[in-house]
């Protein structure tokens, strides 16, 4: 047994052994711990703003960033870093100070804390909380809170507005997003996220994954949306968007202040990307092979971890994609799209899975979620829809 | 094992904070925030009780879970009342208005 | 919504400049001082007490769209230009209301023209002619504490620099060099500049 | 159990810590800092800010948190369900649908009402 | 456990002085930013009494829904940049007599009316049992609850939307 | 015309008194989506606009004034600097007002020239504003395609005149000199690559649904109301209404070419976005048929050395990119205009500005804003 908390667990007796008290080796965990995924955390938002731009530069026939560090500017978000430090720090005369300095950290903390129950790879995970799920829905309410006080605190127009939008798009956009994490949480029967893992270690009919985005197709799709709301991301980035409200709520925040907030929400699209792998997409199953010279456990481990990152880098990417191709929505059709059309369908999905969950008959979810699909298609279609002038015609 | 009294003395500094917020605050809605912490005190007791006797089933939590939602019936709705208020009189300060009064 | 604006407009009959003028002269005749024919163009003076019904009465016979309010000083007085033409055919109105320079002030014409706020506003704030009745006549492209109308013709700003011509200063720095101290002269001369290159 | 929720604190702590270490350690040390009356205004697009930023804002704020504020406390009664119904079988699914119909007339209310609209 | 017991005075002083700060602090935002504090404090003091789920509930319900709802009335209502001299009215004394006289009585209540008593070490995971005992005993409070949050929702809208 | 036009929120506000107390927020001069220094001062309901005052004058620079002090050649530069996107419909302009005047014929090569750069011209300041348009409407990518053409334009235009932004390239009477010899391949590659082009836009644009809903039924200005505004240009034929100084008030050689008015009626920022993503199309049409058709010979006419108009005076308009580009010059006899007014289409555009922003959102706000497509250049002259 070498997996990781094996790893601990000899920690623990040789200090055990040593005569320490408890406290320490475990305060010695939880510091390499955190450590680990702060740096992470860092380098994925790092490596993300970094890919963002190369993503956005290859979408537009351009390059990107290409001098920084060599190879195809690898060390821009470096520099990036270097300059945000390096910058003057200004608080507004009119602003409410402290309110001001404390929501980067209630929107950076609660951004961490998130990290706590994401499971890595099998057996590597934080703490497996089990009430995951709510635990994650929860803490990412925080983040929504701290960009009110940051919007409210810095007394501007724009500021003000960007955080009023973001609360009201955060609430609208939280219940569907809750509704549709339900779907799998019923059909695992677990709130935790490495039990809802394990839940996807079967195959659907023998053939495809066991994963549930395949029975839950719809409430992916519809997570997968509400989560681009939650993170602010286009087309749903009206809290900040650019050219109505300048930058929104962090219009008053410069250098590090700013960075911190910056750092967040890179953070946060990797956190609700996990979720979404977490959840839809099977975590860290794929398949693998035991590689030679290594114990069975390593190697599943190490083959998992990799398939984590694999899919939830792949759902960001799609996150960058749409954000480089659509344009920004307005706020009535925002909220309009997530009451009117989100939330029913996700009652939808939630009782036809409900239904067919207790009449046992699993096979039926994918009936019911593609007639779920069918019908939302056809309802969006039907709806009193703007018209469409082609190209071409004539009035 | 934290004694039992401890939850429910803090319980009680809560609650009575919170109602001497909700006597003399003069903002409406700063009186509906003393109020929620007054429901929170209650609700730790609840829960402290639920830790602490087991052979009730949970009942604390139970009912910790309905308080939450009378709570949040209670803020949407005397939200509601405070802005209906602001409307007709311009102020949120209960002591200024007094339609009830002769 | 109307797809064609004759739905709205008085079917304007495709006429000649000459029967526009005939048809304005006979309406309301007392007004114009000075009118003529150029090309499609009917050119007219109008005195300034009764420009506004001039203005109404061009426009209800067809030409719906005001071009652009111009002001000219012509050092005896001001005048206000109106270039109005039609959507529908060719012939033009240019209108031109004499006003006096010191006491400057025309009916505005907004309540015909809605976009002839903004025109008048220039006009007041380059020339400092008056619209009577205009609702919001300010100071639109310059600073609103200025001081002066810059394109009257007598305005002076000691910031003004007074133009001269191409090589002019060269020309007059030689001739004073050449006068003064006519051995400096040349190295206060800028080099000159290279000729632009010609097809 | 609550164990687990020490790392829940201590990564929210760390969190904290991070943001005060990068903004009032690291950079206060190098960053410079000379500000005067004019880089402090609040920024309102080059111009003197009208009046205050804090400004009342609109009741159709307030409404869509009011019917979020429900399908909250709905969801808190989702998940425990969601949990075990299958284990309680038809009656507990049918006890759901009947808690989130009368849920929905709700919304259907609001609908009408206009509650959701932004106008 | 003494560790155990330096955290909870740690969350009950800090939870303690966000409540005084929302019921002493004159600028009614800060009282309201003070407020969630306070609810995550409680939050905290939840998980250390076992009941993550009503933690989790706590922050879901009252720091995202409840104090944002605060947070938009506040922003309704009051000119905040107009500062109020007085934020209490004329019962002071009276009030902080009746708060402490209650105050008084929970603590001699708390510490001499109850047996000592002592849980389990470790409750089981709750959420499954509290899901039970909602759709089985409590079943008619449960479907209850529905009809007061219909109600509430749309008294609330009437109120809200007085046109 | 889907979305309901909400009714005058003044009127709500008077209902209910103080509760929604309006805001007075200033967008620009120093705002992304200002298209320059302009600034608009808006009065907010929430997030509906009660109403809009405009603020120009930022980029003033005395064109006028200027204008007077120079010689009908010399002001040809300053014209350049009117509408910098569109420099050459400038020039082209200007120097028709100046030969109007004087009743100067210039050579048809010269007239085909000019056609093809203005047309060209167009087309690449439609390009700019389609780009700039995406950008207010938070699609980042049209913009950087937009550009990626627009620099082929501007590189052909390099060849031509040696500029890339102020070319100064008419004469009064004439061109300065012919095309260069590979300039008539590189426009014809140019006119093949670019093609193709238009309808990647539209996948990008016209075909996303997101960019229908926030531009359809927003901004509307009935064209009763553009009329009364002057509306001209785009503005004007996407309110139904056909009207292009190319065909209805003939300059220049238009009247040999083949080619339509794109013309929309439902008045919105749609319809302005169509009229002018179907202009493009017609403009290279244009320069196609051009291309064929020019004739060799001179490219300028015999002129005077100093150009002196006889004394008299000339309201001239021309369709620029953005409408009627009118001026107005009062010459006494001399080298120098007595009079130099400039009929700016952005200027009269913009002036109707609060009339479509009334009851909108602030996020629609850069949408009508964009779709009058302003450049300040030409607004503050």
């Amino acid at each position: 047994m070498m997996t990781f908390a094996s790893l601990v667990e000899r920690f623990y007796a040789a200090m055990a052994a040593w005569g320490i008290p408890w406290i320490v080796p475990t305060l010695i965990v939880m510091v390499i711990v955190v450590s680990v995924v702060l740096a992470y955390i860092s380098v994925a938002a790092m490596f993300m703003i970094w890919w963002e731009r190369k993503i956005s530069a290859h979408i537009q026939v351009r390059y990107g960033p290409m001098r920084v560090g060599g190879w195809h500017g690898w060390a821009q978000s470096i520099a990036d870093g270097i300059k945000l430090l390096l910058k003057e720090d200004l608080i507004p005369a009119g602003a409410d100070k402290v309110v001001f300095v404390l929501a980067p950290m209630v929107v950076f903390g609660a951004t961490v804390a998130a990290y706590v129950t994401i499971p890595w790879a099998p057996g590597l995970i934080v703490r497996d909380l089990n009430i995951g799920i709510l635990y994650m829905v929860s803490i990412s309410s925080l983040v929504v809170v701290g960009i009110i006080m940051a919007g409210w605190s810095s007394n501007n127009k724009y500021a003000t507005l960007g955080a009023l939008r973001s609360a009201a798009q955060a609430v609208s956009y939280e219940v569907p997003l809750v509704l549709s994490l339900l779907g799998p949480v019923m059909i695992a029967g677990t709130m935790s996220m490495g039990k809802l893992v394990e839940a996807q270690s079967g195959r659907w009919f023998g053939v495809l994954p066991g994963w549930f985005v395949f029975p839950q197709i719809v409430a992916f799709l519809i997570y997968f949306t509400c989560a681009l709301a939650e993170c602010n991301r286009l087309p749903f980035d009206i809290p900040e968007a650019e050219s109505e409200l300048v930058a929104g709520f962090h219009v008053e925040y410069s250098g590090m202040r700013f960075a911190m907030f910056f750092l967040a929400e890179y953070a946060n699209m990797f956190v609700v990307s996990a979720i979404a792998t977490t959840v839809f997409l099977g975590g860290w199953h794929g398949p693998w092979i035991p590689l030679p010279g290594l114990p069975r456990e390593v190697a599943h481990g190490l083959f998992g971890l990799v398939w984590f990152q694999v899919k939830c880098y792949f759902l960001i990417f799609v996150m960058m994609w749409l954000r480089w191709t659509l344009a920004r929505l307005r706020v009535d059709q925002l909220m309009a799209f997530a009451w009117k059309v989100l939330l029913p369908i996700s009652f939808a999905n939630l009782i036809v899975t409900g239904l067919v969950l207790v009449l046992g008959k699993q096979a039926l979810l994918y009936v019911g979620g593609i007639a779920i699909l069918l019908l939302a298609a056809i309802l969006l279609a039907a709806r009193p829809a703007a018209r469409t002038v082609r190209v071409g015609e004539r009035t | 094992m934290i004694p039992l009294s401890h939850y429910l003395i803090l319980g009680g500094i809560i609650f009575s904070l919170g109602v001497f917020g909700a006597l003399t605050r003069r903002n409406a809605i700063a009186i509906l925030m003393s109020i929620e912490l007054m429901l929170n005190g209650v609700n730790l007791n609840f829960i402290a009780f639920a830790r602490y006797l087991p052979q009730t089933m949970l009942q604390g939590q139970v009912f910790a879970i309905f308080v939450i939602t009378v709570a949040a019936a209670e803020a949407v709705v005397g939200l509601a009342i405070v802005l209906g208020l602001y409307r007709n009189f311009k102020t949120v300060n209960v002591d200024e208005i007094n339609l009830m009064k002769w | 919504m109307p797809k064609c604006l004759s739905a709205r407009l008085p079917w304007f009959e495709e006429m000649t400049p000459e029967e526009i003028l005939g048809q304005l002269k006979q309406k309301i005749g007392d007004a114009i001082t000075q009118s003529e024919v150029k090309g499609i163009e009917v050119r007219l003076t109008v005195k300034p007490e009764q420009s506004w019904e001039v203005c109404r009465l061009v426009r209800d016979i067809g030409f719906e769209y005001l071009n652009c309010i111009s002001g000219a000083d012509w050092m005896t007085h001001l005048e206000v230009v109106y270039d109005l033409s039609s959507l529908q055919h060719l012939n033009k109105v240019h209108l031109r209301v004499p006003v006096d320079r010191d006491n400057s002030v025309v009916r505005t014409v907004t309540d015909i023209w809605r976009g002839a706020n903004w025109h008048e506003r220039e006009c007041y704030d380059l020339f400092g002619v008056r619209f009577d009745g205009h609702p919001d006549l300010r100071r639109i492209l310059l600073p609103e504490d200025w001081v002066g109308y810059p394109l009257r013709k007598d305005y002076t700003d000691e910031r003004l620099v007074p133009y001269t011509e191409y090589g002019m200063e060269e020309k007059l720095a030689k001739a004073e060099g050449e006068k003064a101290a006519p051995k400096d002269a040349k190295s206060l001369q800028p080099p000159a500049p290279a000729k632009p290159a010609t097809a | 159990m609550a164990a687990d929720y020490a790392y829940v604190g201590f990564f929210l702590v760390v969190g904290v810590l991070f943001v005060i270490l990068n903004i009032e350690v690291l950079s206060r040390i190098i960053r410079p800092h000379n500000p005067n009356p004019q880089k402090l205004t609040t920024y309102e697009c080059g111009e003197e800010p009208i009046g205050i930023g804090w400004i009342r804002f609109h009741v159709r704020y307030y409404l869509y948190a009011l019917v979020y504020i429900v399908f909250a406390v709905e969801t808190v009664f989702l998940f425990p369900w969601a949990i075990v119904f299958r284990e309680l079988g038809m009656f507990a699914f049918l006890e759901m649908m009947v808690f989130i119909g009368i849920l929905l007339v709700g919304l259907a209310y609001a609908w009408k009402k206009g509650a959701l609209e932004w106008a | 456990m003494t560790l155990k017991l330096g955290i909870f005075y740690f969350l009950a002083a800090f939870t303690v002085w966000a409540a005084a700060v929302v019921v002493l602090g004159k600028n009614i935002v800060r009282a309201a930013v003070a407020l969630i504090f306070g609810f995550c404090g409680m939050a905290a003091l939840y998980v250390l009494l076992d009941a993550e789920f009503l933690a989790a509930v706590q922050v879901l319900i009252y720091v995202g829904g409840i104090t944002i709802l605060l947070l938009f009335a506040i922003m309704l209502t009051s000119r905040i940049g107009a500062t109020t001299a007085r934020v209490v009215n004329d019962q002071v004394i009276l009030s902080a007599m009746a708060a402490v006289g209650l105050l008084v009585g929970l603590i001699y209540a708390s510490t001499s009316g109850i047996p000592a008593m002592s849980g389990p070490p470790r409750l089981p995971e709750t959420t499954p049992f509290l899901g039970r005992a909602l759709l089985t005993t409590y079943a008619l409070p449960f479907e209850a609850v529905s009809v007061l949050l219909l109600a509430a929702m749309v008294g609330a809208i009437i109120l809200a939307r007085k046109e | 015309m889907d979305r309901p036009i909400p009714i005058g929120t003044t009127v709500v506000m008077e209902r209910t008194g103080e509760t929604m107390e309006e805001m007075y927020v200033n967008m620009g001069p120093q705002h992304p989506s200002t298209h320059g220094v302009l600034r608009l001062m808006l009065k907010l309901d929430g997030e509906y606009i009660i109403d809009c005052i405009p603020y120009i004058g930022y980029l003033h620079r005395c064109h006028e004034k200027i204008g007077e002090n120079r010689n009908y050649t010399q002001i040809i530069p300053y014209t350049d600097r009117l509408d910098y996107l569109a420099s050459m419909s400038m020039n082209f302009g200007y120097v028709l007002a100046v030969e109007r005047l004087m009743g100067q014929k210039i050579p048809e090569r010269a007239e085909y020239m000019r056609v093809i750069l203005a047309e060209l011209q167009r087309i690449a300041s439609h390009l700019i504003w389609l780009g700039t348009f995406g950008l207010d409407l938070g699609n980042f990518t049209i913009f950087m395609y937009c550009f990626r053409e627009r620099e082929m334009i501007l590189d052909l235009f390099e060849s031509v005149t040696g500029q890339r932004l102020n070319y100064s390239f008419y004469r009064i009477g004439g061109m300065p000199m012919d095309f260069p010899e590979t300039f008539l391949t590189d426009c014809q590659v140019f006119l093949t690559w670019f093609k193709p082009r238009l309808p990647e836009y539209d996948a990008i644009m016209t075909d996303n649904i997101l960019f229908q809903k926030r531009v359809q039924g927003v901004g509307i200005s009935p064209p009763q109301v553009a009329v009364d505004y002057g509306l001209s240009g785009p503005m004007l034929r996407a309110c139904g209404i056909k009207w292009d100084l190319r065909r209805n008030d003939p300059y220049s050689i238009y009247d040999r070419f083949e080619f339509d008015i794109p013309v929309f009626d439902t008045c919105d920022v749609w319809a302005r976005y169509m009229v002018r993503r179907k202009e493009m199309e017609e403009s290279v049409k244009i320069v196609e048929q051009a291309l064929a058709q020019l004739p060799p010979g001179e490219v300028m006419a015999k002129m005077p050395k100093t150009i002196k108009p006889p004394a008299g005076q000339i309201y001239s308009r021309a369709e620029s990119p953005r409408g009627e580009i009118g001026f107005y010059i009062i010459s006494d006899g001399s080298p120098k205009p007595y009079r130099y007014k400039v009929r700016s289409p952005a200027y009269v555009n913009l002036s109707a500005l609060p009339e479509m922003l009334k009851g909108c959102l602030v996020a629609d706000c850069v949408a009508v804003l964009g779709s009058v497509d302003i450049v300040l250049g030409e607004v503050d002259r």
